[in-house]
């Protein structure tokens, strides 16, 4: 057991898979002697060498299209794409190719490949280094979509999604990067995808979110514990494949949801959300569900705190709910 | 540049050294290649089929490509080279399930006919966006190397698909990392109705290689020796350490881009004519007839052995029934997801689109 | 006024506007002397030159990315990307310049572009020819998603399109592109956009839909009529701007929804218009939201039919949901 | 190859003929840049603005382009130049109020510090995404060529740039089309921490070019005068309908990539001392001093000029308020929809984000 930050322990994850699994390899730009602009690959290509650790041209086509062809011929790369709103000029090799390899193929090809990439406002990053395009990725069939919380949940669930024979989006909450610590074990082990949890028990309110606003929402939570209403606050950790029963049977006991997200409200994650459970717990809906997100504008700068669904908005999203 | 001369002789400095046998299935190769192509236009057309996307004059760059590569090689496709495939054994009777997307197709009906693949011919899958292969093609030869494998791979694109951004990476990323890939670009002159002068303001396609530092050839290919020639000497390359090559395969595509297009639209009679003269079948005829005995009787007895083949696969793929219905919902992770589970059973648990016209 | 199919109707429009302003201009893959693989721009380039109707090379990117510049210095690009599915390649200069082009310049630069594509299944297309990507779209502050179910619709739509200040993306629905006529007037005219339509009022069940699936949604609502259910069918015609009153207001009068769309479920459009409906009329809502929606499969071949929300499907979804 | 040669004078055959005032307003610029980037760099680390990206040695390569384009020729900018856009008119002002994103930031604090534009001096958007801006370049060109209007268009990137998507698909474009417009290629030797050997397999960058066939030089970028006199070349090109040129200035990032990078990280001091010994300013101010009296005092007057001048403007930038809240919301289309009219009525009658850090 050390104490690590979120940094550290996904090094000590990318450590442990390039320790276990020599088909494992690490791909992306400055990630190399640099050690990635975030320091997440620090040291790894000193310990484990440039065949292993490879700093690339500025291409996300080639890293993304190569990583296809490597992961197709019997290796396990792990990309890095510098900044999630950077995944764009590679999103046709993921939605195109990486996606519906083993469909198209009926099972005889896939693609085990991890995207790693951070996401996500709050560090002054304005339009191109705030982004949260989790849902453009969850609307495409035959990709998993990953964002961990926190240090244990980030190693453990980078370990499996390593593991994992299909192509797993890995989104790391670049605001918790250091701001959370937590005692996580030095050896590798595996966290499940696809399964919740709860990280408040609550009775009143559902709320649900997941990477750096897990730490807003519960937050809120507390806030709102002090007059009186009990939230239930979840932490999705795997996005898709969806935990979907822990959410329905959070929200059959409470009656209500909120839903918490960093992008854009239209057509994120959270609608999508809203919708399966009013399909499936609408007669136990007391209250209209809620999204707290950020605004359908491109990300800000110097009012990124006013766009971001932070506590502040959170906390009368809650009450407004509970008392509904 | 020739190898195999107007005349049908080798030009001695040239010559490859392949044998009898060898320059004989690699004729037969193309001409059962052309023959399918026919006939599937033609069941194409009479609707037995969706669509067809054909080699028609181009046979020559990818069998002589195909032939050149060593089993251990892996070829990864455009769309266009399914000769290629059936050159390393693929089973005919499977390649026309597929185009019918019935009950054994290998895809299970679930992508356009002509998306072939196949692991044990070392035959990635055709994909329609143009150009993502490329990069993929890379991949593996990058994996190759890693992995200490004596492997090369050769991957086959268009002329249109030199402008694609997967192109620029892959070249590129092949040439930094020294990957043991050949570039099989073969330029038949179009890009569905856009010619290749304007795909382009370069006078060759090979003139490209030079901005990633990798060595080009440009070939005649519709010389199926020239091209062998030029893969093999690529192919060795990539084994010996000297990274990538990029051969440009000139040639024309005498038939429409696919089924559903219409070439008069956009280009003359005469063209096409023009190229018609330059047939990589006839060129390669003409070597075997002077080489062998290969003579009239011969090669129309070839043909109506190679039609008799498809029109029985073909007979075969129309009897059988569709693929399941469940099969639509696999295969689109490792294992069957709830959701998916839940769609599947709601699907199959549900009304038919064909109840629906029987109604009305 | 001519009879005019959807391709028809999308060239006259396209010839209007090059006729009436001389800074349209038309990119595209084989638009130009084969008159696009679907016909739409026959005779264009004849009429107008190689120089307003440009045959580009083979790039999305470069279509898209040169698009934007023409906009920013003064003309009216109109792009064809030849299938929806082909748009990735392009989606970065779409997402992350066109779209947000005014945003970070205040206003001083602006982006008024087109980019038509014919989208959706049913022409046995199978993965890459059939793809219904909005949402994608949607989920992007900044740009304007339009689909037109008809003729009339599709000439005013284009040219409002065309007159419209900022990027619009134009999904043509393929399938109906010779599936059904009607008379269009010759000359040009608009069509607003951000106006649904009711085409059927109905008392018991609203029921959403656009482009090919309309058809669908008229037909199933016909069908379910015979049975004594009377279904409301709104066209959306623009997908965003969406017009949330007129959704609303039909479900406070029906209590009742049903979306249809061909895009995969999850994280599609009708997740959005789900949880609207949910948070704005939740008191009046009588049944569960109902999405009848592709599935979340890469879209297939041989059982495209059984893939597509076609009326087999929509039926009993309209049965049920009137019957809750 | 330089014009202004190691020892200050002018090479007479390539001499472009600037006069001792052009000179000196280039050095004074250059300068100028400098003091600003000091001034940011030093403020930045005291967390008074949140970022920023200089040009520190690549002075002349930015300035020397800016200055031999004509004000009627656009400047598509990456994210290094604002010295392009001071060289224009540029209030300083103004960029130091969008540099703390206030109330007078034209952009009003919607982006990054660094994210200049400008229309009335024909400078587009700086984007971060690399390679985006160079088919917008590509496409002002065409239309300007279109509009039948005299004009041209520079556009600078980085040599990272040149493995971008946007990169290939521009260059392509521009000689399809024959647009009238430069590809300023800062070749500063690092695309943050890869360097350019390892960007690409090829030895120049100019290289590239051949593949699109547009006429490419490569120059060294820390000579102002070989690069104004190479711009202007291209400009000449392409207002004569010559079509694009592809320009390689060769140069080196003194400072890190941004004020978040630590170049001492991957690369060596003793190299970035040998390139100091190439400073741009150092150059040109030899050659200055020698054609006209220029000495350590009139540098060091203007240097403090220059600084008293960002001093007051970043004092004056301290003292305004930040952006209306509203503002977040404006601009996304010409005209507000419903949902966001709704969302800013939402934020401004919400509580706020420092409220809450109030209560804790
Ligand atoms: C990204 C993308 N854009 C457009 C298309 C439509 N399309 C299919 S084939 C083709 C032309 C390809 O030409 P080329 O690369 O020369 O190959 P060829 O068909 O001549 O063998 C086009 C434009 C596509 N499949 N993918
Ligand atoms: C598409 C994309 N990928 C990654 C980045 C992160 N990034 C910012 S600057 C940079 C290096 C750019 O190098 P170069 O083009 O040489 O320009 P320079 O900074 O040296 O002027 C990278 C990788 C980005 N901005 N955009
Ligand atoms: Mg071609
Ligand atoms: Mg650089």
């Amino acid at each position: 057991m050390t104490r690590m930050n979120l940094v550290q322990a996904i090094n000590s994850g990318l450590r442990g898979a390039l320790q276990q699994d020599e088909t494992v390899l690490l791909m992306g730009e400055d990630i190399g002697q640099l050690g990635g602009v975030f320091r997440v690959t620090q040291g790894l290509q000193e310990e484990f060498g440039a065949d292993r650790v490879l700093d690339t041209p500025l291409s996300e086509t080639g890293i993304l299209g190569t990583a296809i062809g490597m992961a197709l011929h019997g290796l396990r790369p792990v990309t890095e794409i510098q900044f999630a709103d950077f995944i764009y000029p590679g999103f046709d090799q993921l939605v195109s190719e990486a996606a519906k390899y083993r469909y198209r193929t009926a099972g005889e090809f896939h693609v085990p490949m991890v995207v790693r990439t951070p996401y996500g406002g709050g560090i002054r990053g304005g339009q191109y280094h705030s982004q949260s395009p989790e849902a453009l990725f969850i609307q495409t069939p035959g990709l998993k979509v990953v964002c961990p919380s926190n240090p244990y949940d980030a190693k453990g669930l980078l370990l499996e999604a390593i593991r994992d024979e299909d192509p797993v989006l890995f989104f790391e909450p670049k605001r918790v990067y250091r701001a959370v610590k937590m005692d996580v074990p030095d050896a590798p082990y595996t966290v499940p995808l696809g399964e919740a949890k709860i990280v408040r028990p609550g009775e009143q309110v559902t709320c649900v979110a997941w990477g750096a606003m897990l730490y807003e929402a519960f937050t809120a939570a507390e806030e709102v514990a002090k007059r009186g209403v009990d939230v239930e606050v979840i932490d999705l950790r795997t996005l898709w494949p969806l935990d979907v029963d822990t959410i329905v049977s959070s929200v059959e006991k409470t009656g209500r949801i909120v839903v918490v997200h960093e992008a854009p409200r239209t057509c994120g994650f959270g609608g999508e959300l809203v919708a399966l459970v009013a399909e499936r717990a609408f007669l136990r809906l007391e209250a209209p569900p809620v999204r707290v997100t950020g605004w359908d504008t491109p990300f800000p700068l110097t009012h990124e705190h006013e766009y971001l669904p932070l506590a502040h908005r959170i906390v009368p999203a809650l009450l407004e709910t509970a008392r509904y | 540049m020739h190898v195999i001369r107007d005349d049908g002789s080798l030009d001695p400095t040239l010559d490859p050294g392949l044998s009898v046998d060898q320059v004989v299935a690699l004729y037969k190769a193309m001409v059962r290649t052309r023959v399918v192509d026919d006939r599937l236009e033609k069941i194409q057309r009479q609707g037995r089929i969706a669509f067809h996307v054909g080699s028609l004059g181009e046979e020559a760059a990818i069998i002589g490509a195909a032939a050149a590569l060593r089993d251990r090689d892996w070829i990864v496709p455009c769309y266009r080279e399914v000769g290629a495939l059936l050159w390393r054994g693929y089973p005919l009777q499977q390649y026309i399930d597929h185009m019918y997307g019935n009950a054994d197709d290998p895809l299970r009906g679930r992508q356009m006919p002509d998306h072939t693949f196949s692991r044990a011919h070392r035959y990635l899958s055709v994909s329609a966006p143009i150009g993502t292969q490329i990069p993929h093609a890379v991949g593996v030869a990058m994996a190759a190397k890693k992995r200490g494998l004596d492997e090369c791979v050769g991957v086959f694109f268009g002329d249109g698909a030199t402008s694609s951004n997967d192109f620029h990476a892959a070249m590129n990323f092949a040439a930094v990392y020294e990957a043991p890939v050949l570039f099989l670009c073969r330029n038949n002159g179009y890009a569905i109705s856009l010619p290749t002068q304007r795909q382009t303001a370069t006078r060759t396609l090979a003139e490209k290689a030079a901005a990633y530092r990798i060595p080009a050839a440009r070939i005649d290919g519709n010389d199926v020796l020239a091209v062998w020639r030029a893969v093999r000497e690529g192919a060795e390359r990539a084994a010996n350490q000297g990274g990538p090559t990029f051969i440009e395969l000139i040639t024309y595509r005498l038939g429409g881009h696919s089924t559903s297009d219409d070439p008069r639209v956009y280009r003359s009679q005469e063209e096409t004519d023009s190229w018609r003269k330059l047939d990589p079948l006839l060129r390669l005829r003409k070597h075997i007839e002077q080489r062998t005995a290969w003579n009239d009787d011969l090669d129309g007895d070839w043909r109506a052995v190679c039609d008799a083949e498809v029109k029985e696969c073909v007979r075969r793929a129309e009897e059988k029934p569709p693929p399941e219905l469940g099969d639509m919902f696999g295969d689109v992770y490792a294992e069957q997801p709830w959701h998916l589970r839940e769609q599947q059973a709601q699907c199959l648990g549900g009304p038919r689109a064909s109840d629906e016209e029987d109604e009305s």
